[in-house]
């Protein structure tokens, strides 16, 4: 029992964090926010030269190797910087799911090009009207589509795919339609685990690192900002609110990395952490976004500041793979059995 | 304590409905149920002039100034019959509301005459300048100096948050007349054409990525002398007294688009069935217990101009509204992320969005508490630094 | 419309607002606590020489035939010292049912010792057990009961009455069990509906005034109250709690007085004001009272401050008559029609 | 990071659970499941020695003091697993939590072998003087006095809020030690036997109507020279660090007693059919998530004890039992207001009224806040006002 980065983890997070800081400026995010949510050369030298796309995907893929804890790790970086890149979608939804249930011959067709971002892959679940959004799914070259009891891999030129408008334009969805597409079947209730757990402990992950950032970017701010003749952060109401930005960062950092852990470990808590860190983090990303605007006053909410690129995704955050409501509800039915 | 209304007010009812429904069903019926505060504004500005011509833009003004003398009663059912029929946001806002109640309390007759049938006609549309760079909540913090050149006013400075000045032919200002003054000593109230070389408008664009506030630079920027409303120096008092005008029948038009949002809300729960979630119906609920207490509230201000309710109508609404707009995400769900431009989703979105300025501009929620407490509660005032005047 | 107090209605409040001020000290509520929840001098006073009881009874019966509107104004003044009497068991829920569904010869019989106070009366709904808690029965001559579909009255005597230790004990609860008791029926719907409405009104009421009077003396605890050599109203903290606080209140008393005219005027809206005001101003108190006892920090919850008469009776206002959530479900579904 | 436990933990997890549901199942069964604070001190007494005689009081301390050098994981399971078998709450918490571990890192060698074994024994119970009358959460504002008289300290002065003082053999106070001396300094720790004229205790009845707190009054008491943990004037610096203290294991001890009332309220919803009201089953969860957080807040700040997560602990768990507290009451409904007394209901309606004090006592949530936002986040100090020290 040792609750703290291993030396290892501590370098893979600082290595993340200053590879994100250098390359993830809010104009090369403004500038992929207009052009796909994505930036290429951003995605090129993450997965290529920073072998980081397949950090959680198996070595003998093309992958690291590493767990959900190194996943998450990299996901609170990129989080930080709301980086617009398909992590989520590429590597921790579709990857996890051709990894968790694909044949030995799909991983080697797909996992390789997952892991060296050569290909992106997106990630669907599609209701009875056989469509579904998926993120970052205009820019994927292939998708894993959950439909009906199946999940399957299918070419992104086999499906149609409209680009929607998306508030959170650094992780845009598209609209995917599964027509009479040729289609690989996975074996489905591990790859829909493994895509669904891995994805929200992802997302929460995000959040995190949106929200930390959000309260650094706010407490100097805070420190600089003269009202009244007084530094902002001098006045109470100021301190306080920041304060209570801490303590759910601190919170959502225990459950983002309880639920890293838990899924490692294979514990058998591993539903109600996954539930719990998606449900806390989104939450608190949220919070803590509407409270950096607050703070910041009117230039809080303008265009040129970024504090818009992070309210926005957090609250793409809380829609994508469940609300925090949805995910309350299923600790709700592991708490009450009888009831559920 | 009464709540309903006369036989002869409800004909008063009769008849601006009957007026109202007529219009918007017939030559204003592209404004019918229109939301936005920036689209459409040459439409607008012809609705303005369409309820001066008939009398229906100011009806609590004297009749003089082209008013129908009206009573609060009165008043108050022409707002709710104006959310009713679906009339748009008034373009004229910041003229019917604000500067002409302030111009009927501080005007000369002059001023009076020249300005309040323009308003009421719908021929000249205002904005206001109070908030400055650097300056944010703090108001009495003016920097924009203003000083008499012969019989001209000429103004310096820059404001910033001015709603709707890309629209409006008058801007009202807060500046220092008399240099070297601090705090709300020393300031006046300027009234500035906003069609001349001295004032460049530059939109502000948010969140949203539209642009309803502006920044606006005055650089050299003139008005008469006589376009000052109050005597020199007494700037802050008239400036505070508009203030309180904001808290007046106006905030009865404020509530009616808060109306139409939650009605959009309700309709897009209806749509998706998330009006069957339990946690949706508590929302939707305090929703409308706030809305109504708004209501309300608003009467309780109306009918006795000093209460309590008026210095926590602010934070209010602000507070209300935004939530409403957390609400209308949690309806929509991932749908408001790709609501379709020009859709009842995409207003929504956009409400969701803009609200959170809501608790912003116009005094934050945390100036809102301190007010309320200093004033409300008679608390210690907050210590002001030393660093900066 | 007006919607402000009348010269009258200020009279009345002034009055009433004297009254309790003068005999509703701390010593003898606390008095009353420790026997029964009522304080019997000041009953006789309120009902007998203040004819206060009857304030929205018929003349005709004894009352002073005044509305809802000084009904509230009175059930707001007693709030506010949390005074310990039956207004609300025998008047409001009672006196209401009795008067709106009684025969001439029920509410000649009944309503003017309930109005002069000579005879207590209680309210209590019953359910499928046959048994239910009655506010003040204990202390209570007769009960209107609520039971299947029926509405009655029935003597104390002829029913199980057991008087049960309360949180709150100015106003004690009392298990009643109906038995083989001789009953006189009510019109049920007319009765129902009264008690019901107008119950819940008082309750909001008395949440108000409640409220109010904490906030009062919560603000001058900290215009007093020093610490880190600071007057703590002076803190930001403090300050901002307390702006809260009122907020709350003026809207619980728009909610309050707009629901009391609805049941004056008939309006159409009643159901939606009532349950509103009920909702809003007992939501209110409570978060008013968990303020105060914050705010004063640790005398605030020593037995020997008023603090905790306060908070347990305005959590006992959120539970009698329905809660706040059970409010804001009716009014959804006035709200929503087709999905209630 | 890792979550799970070695082989050896596991069969050291197997051992500990044996003794304590023998125990508990045996000899001290009417002490399985107390969540009480108050009740049964004799008995509590008797559970602290036979912890002590069998060697599982305070298993992290060295051997020789009467611990026996359990590795964090093993005392990580030791509570998890005292909470599992429905132990009571520590009579001695504050000996073996708190005044232990300042004594292992201040004490002098005869100090940790005068009270260490004591402790670890349960011969002798513990409580603690910080706060002082009008001092509220203002710890530096200490005003009892200590002077040194001879071979003895001499106390005089009054502390308050201390818990559980009616059963305690000794208590550690911060007395001021240089006469004249302000705020932190000149502050001396100080141990004292209870049981002497110069002290007297007086309960504080709380909102509950029980008296766990107390008064106690210091006139001429007197504990012996040697009896001062570190040296005089170091009094503030022992007392911070004691506080520290309350970060460590001892949290998962508290935490084992926030299980059990959690566990109540979700055995009252299965009961009385409020588990299926959705609004109530966020509630459950959100209590749910927020103790496993508490959880793996407390092994994020063993695992590293300097981590934020230290800072932020307080206002954590206060905050969230003030809410179990409102959500136990929502659960019961009116039911609650009339619990019987003894009932698990009536323990309910003890924990909504005593999780008032939560964010009150150890330091108020707003100073929790201010400290958070001051040495976590580096934003300005509070000014202290001038009119008092």
């Amino acid at each position: 029992m040792h609750f703290a980065f291993t030396d290892e983890q501590a370098m893979i997070a600082e290595t993340a964090r200053g590879f994100f800081a250098g390359a993830a400026t809010s104009e090369r995010t403004r500038a992929a926010m207009a052009g796909g949510g994505i930036d290429r050369a951003l995605w090129t030298a993450f997965a290529g030269e920073m072998g980081l796309a397949g950090v959680a995907l198996p070595e003998a893929y093309g992958g690291s190797g590493l767990g959900m804890v190194e996943a998450a790790i990299v996901a609170e970086a990129a989080g930080a910087l709301v980086a617009a890149l398909p992590f989520l979608a590429s590597s921790l939804l579709a990857g996890s799911a051709i990894a968790a249930g694909g044949s030995e011959t799909q991983r080697e067709t797909y996992l390789p090009a997952i892991a060296s971002g050569t290909r992106i892959a997106s990630f669907v679940e599609m209701g009875a009207s056989g469509e579904g959004l998926a993120p970052h799914g205009a820019v994927a070259d292939l998708f894993v589509v959950a439909i009906g009891g199946g999940v399957v891999i299918v070419d992104a030129a086999d499906v149609a795919v409209e680009a929607l408008p998306t508030m959170d334009a650094t992780r845009p969805l598209a609209r995917v339609r599964l027509g009479s597409a040729a289609i690989e079947p996975l074996d489905p209730v591990p790859a829909l685990r493994a895509a669904r757990s891995r994805g929200a402990v992802a997302l929460a992950a995000d959040s995190l690192g949106g929200a930390q950032a959000l309260l650094d970017r706010t407490v100097a701010f805070a420190q600089d900002r003269v009202q009244f003749g007084r530094p902002i952060g001098s006045f109470q109401a100021v301190k306080h609110r920041l304060a209570d930005m801490m303590v759910a960062i601190e919170q959502a950092r225990s459950a983002v990395y309880w639920a890293a852990c838990a899924i490692d470990e294979g514990s058998p808590d591993v539903a109600l952490a996954v539930h719990s860190a998606k449900a806390f983090a989104c939450d608190a990303y949220f919070d803590c976004a509407a409270a950096a605007i607050q703070l910041h006053g009117g230039i809080g909410f303008t265009w040129e500041h970024d504090a818009h690129l992070f309210f926005k995704r957090a609250q793409a955050n809380r829609t994508l793979l469940g609300t925090p409501d949805q995910h309350r509800e299923a600790v709700a039915a592991l708490m009450l059995p009888r009831a559920a | 304590m009464r709540l309903g209304f006369t036989a002869a007010e409800e004909a008063f009812r009769a008849e601006a409905s009957a007026w109202l429904e007529g219009e918007l069903a017939g030559p204003f019926a592209d404004l019918k149920g229109l939301t936005s505060l920036t689209d459409a504004p040459e439409r607008r500005r012809e609705w303005e002039q369409r309820l001066g011509t008939a009398g229906w833009s100011c009806i609590g003004w004297p009749k003089m100034f082209g008013g129908r003398d009206a009573t609060l009663a009165e008043q108050v059912i022409f707002a709710e019959e104006y959310a009713r029929a679906g009339g748009p946001p008034r373009l004229n806002h910041m003229g019917v509301e604000l500067i002409g109640p302030t111009i009927l309390a501080f005007g000369s007759d002059e001023q009076k005459v020249r300005f309040l049938p323009a308003i009421a006609a719908g021929t000249e549309i205002w904005c206001q300048g109070y908030s400055e760079p650097g300056a944010g909540s703090d108001l009495a913090n003016v920097r924009t100096k203003a000083a008499l050149d012969g019989s001209e006013w000429r103004v310096d400075g820059q404001k910033i948050w001015t709603s709707l000045a890309q629209f409006a032919d008058w801007i009202f200002v807060v500046a220092r007349s008399e240099p070297g003054s601090r705090g709300p000593k020393g300031l006046s109230f300027l009234m500035l054409p906003v069609d001349q070389p001295g004032i460049t408008i530059r939109p502000i664009h948010q969140i949203t990525g539209d642009a309803e506030f502006n920044e606006v630079f005055f650089d050299g920027a003139t008005t008469a002398a006589d376009n000052m409303l109050g005597a020199a120096g007494d700037g802050w008092r008239v400036a505070m007294a508009l203030l309180g005008f904001e808290r007046g029948v106006s905030t009865l038009a404020q509530q009616m688009g808060f109306r139409n949002e939650l009605t959009a809300i309700v309709r897009a729960a209806n749509e998706n069935g998330r009006d069957r979630d339990a946690l949706i119906r508590q929302r939707l609920a305090r929703a409308e217990i706030g809305l109504q207490l708004m209501r309300y509230g608003a009467l309780r201000m109306l009918s006795t101009p000093d209460s309590a309710a008026a210095l926590t109508y602010k934070i209010q609404w602000a507070s209300w509204r935004q939530a409403l707009g957390e609400l209308a995400m949690d309806v929509l769900g991932q749908s408001g992320e790709v609501a379709e431009a020009g859709s009842e989703a995409a207003m929504l979105a956009n409400l969701f969005l803009y609200s959170r300025a809501d608790t912003i501009y116009g005094g934050s929620n945390e100036i809102q508490r301190n007010i309320i407490a200093e004033r409300g509660l008679g608390l210690p005032r907050e210590p002001r630094g030393t660093s900066n005047a």
